[in-house]
């Protein structure tokens, strides 16, 4: 399962929905929002994305993840909007029979998206906002 | 010919807006669109050593063409997860 | 948090009680009891623990993760007794504030545990029941 | 001197028992402990090349020495997870 939501994920839903009984492992990773950016206090966040380009680099991902990786299913939900520290921005799922291949997979998901999938994080101080910038 | 041009984070703050219909009279590429953008809103010109071109929801090079009815998208590194 | 249980694992709250405003990144192993076993169909399994020595071989490789990792907090939780297909039978959480050194210490804490931790596996199938040992 | 020993998983199963009292009459160390436990329960004797040994919930090598008072564990590779 790929998407977009604006709402609080359900990272156990979302873990439970992929699994199937041969599966042996499974590998979550959640992005949360961290109360600090470069030791500056963070107020909230704010998440933007160019949605229909995000989505379909985020089916691109899965489907890479599935090809390039021995694991059976992997879902990726990012949320956007408004989100309090410690609420989860993205989560990754990866059900696999073996859990090196999930791990693996896991790991490229998300350091895929950090790379390639058009979201943007804003983060808010007591003094101001500053959109964050990934490296090009 | 008419092209839409999308702008995204500090993209559209920088251009003051977050979607432009461009009719040019000619064939154009991506940049030519980003020039004349930045021509008009010059806030846009600090963006440009970083600034990522989407053509159709797809990444493209500066060069690629433009068609009409083509949907652009200017924006920065991404910085999701 | 360490334990051995012989209830469901409760997953969700075991990442959620671990988690801090400082963390961005939670990553979450999770071992499945599968519906096969070298192509074989399983009906459901047993674990068994030298349960004091064991509960101090967690402990060692919460403690050595820790160290050896940039992350901020770990959780290992093993269940013993009979488990069906599809259930939980061990649950690992790492919370950091980056995502690399998470994967790092999950993946390490799962390897470890199915070297040096005193639990067996007993898998039951129609026709009889085999003891899995790990590679020596 | 007195001293346990435990049997897990198909160790326990090959000895027909999980928990023995062992009063050895003089020092001894953790291989002649097997030894002489597969000597009264010939099952063991196939398991002596993978088994592993505990001294007091630890990994302990064949040769070391047992006190009394001490736990000793026999056991086969481990496979949780």
């Amino acid at each position: 399962m790929f998407g977009l939501v604006r709402e609080p994920i359900d990272i156990r839903k979302t873990a439970e929905d992929i699994r199937k009984p041969e599966d042996g492992a499974i590998v979550v990773f959640e992005g949360v929002v961290r109360n600090h950016s470069n030791d500056k206090p963070v107020r909230f966040l704010e998440y933007e994305a160019y949605e229909p380009m995000a989505l379909k680099k985020i089916e691109e991902i899965g489907l890479r993840a599935k090809n390039e990786f021995d694991i059976r299913d992997i879902s990726i939900v990012h949320r956007l909007g408004h989100m309090q520290i410690g609420e989860c921005s993205a989560v990754i799922v990866v059900a696999s029979a073996h859990r090196g291949a999930a791990f693996d997979a896991c790991r490229f998901a998300i350091d895929t998206i950090k790379k390639i999938v058009p979201i943007w994080k804003k983060e808010f101080y007591e003094d101001g906002e500053v959109w964050i910038e990934g490296a090009h | 010919m008419s092209i839409k041009v999308l702008f995204f984070a500090s993209l559209a703050e920088a251009a003051g807006t977050r979607e432009l219909i461009l009719e040019p009279a000619s064939l154009t590429d991506l940049n030519s669109v980003f020039e004349k953008c930045a021509k008009e809103r010059p806030l846009l010109e600090s963006h440009r050593a970083s600034v990522l071109f989407a053509l159709n929801s797809e990444f493209a090079r500066p060069d690629s063409p433009v068609r009409d009815g083509d949907e652009i998208a200017f924006f920065p590194p991404v910085s999701g997860g």
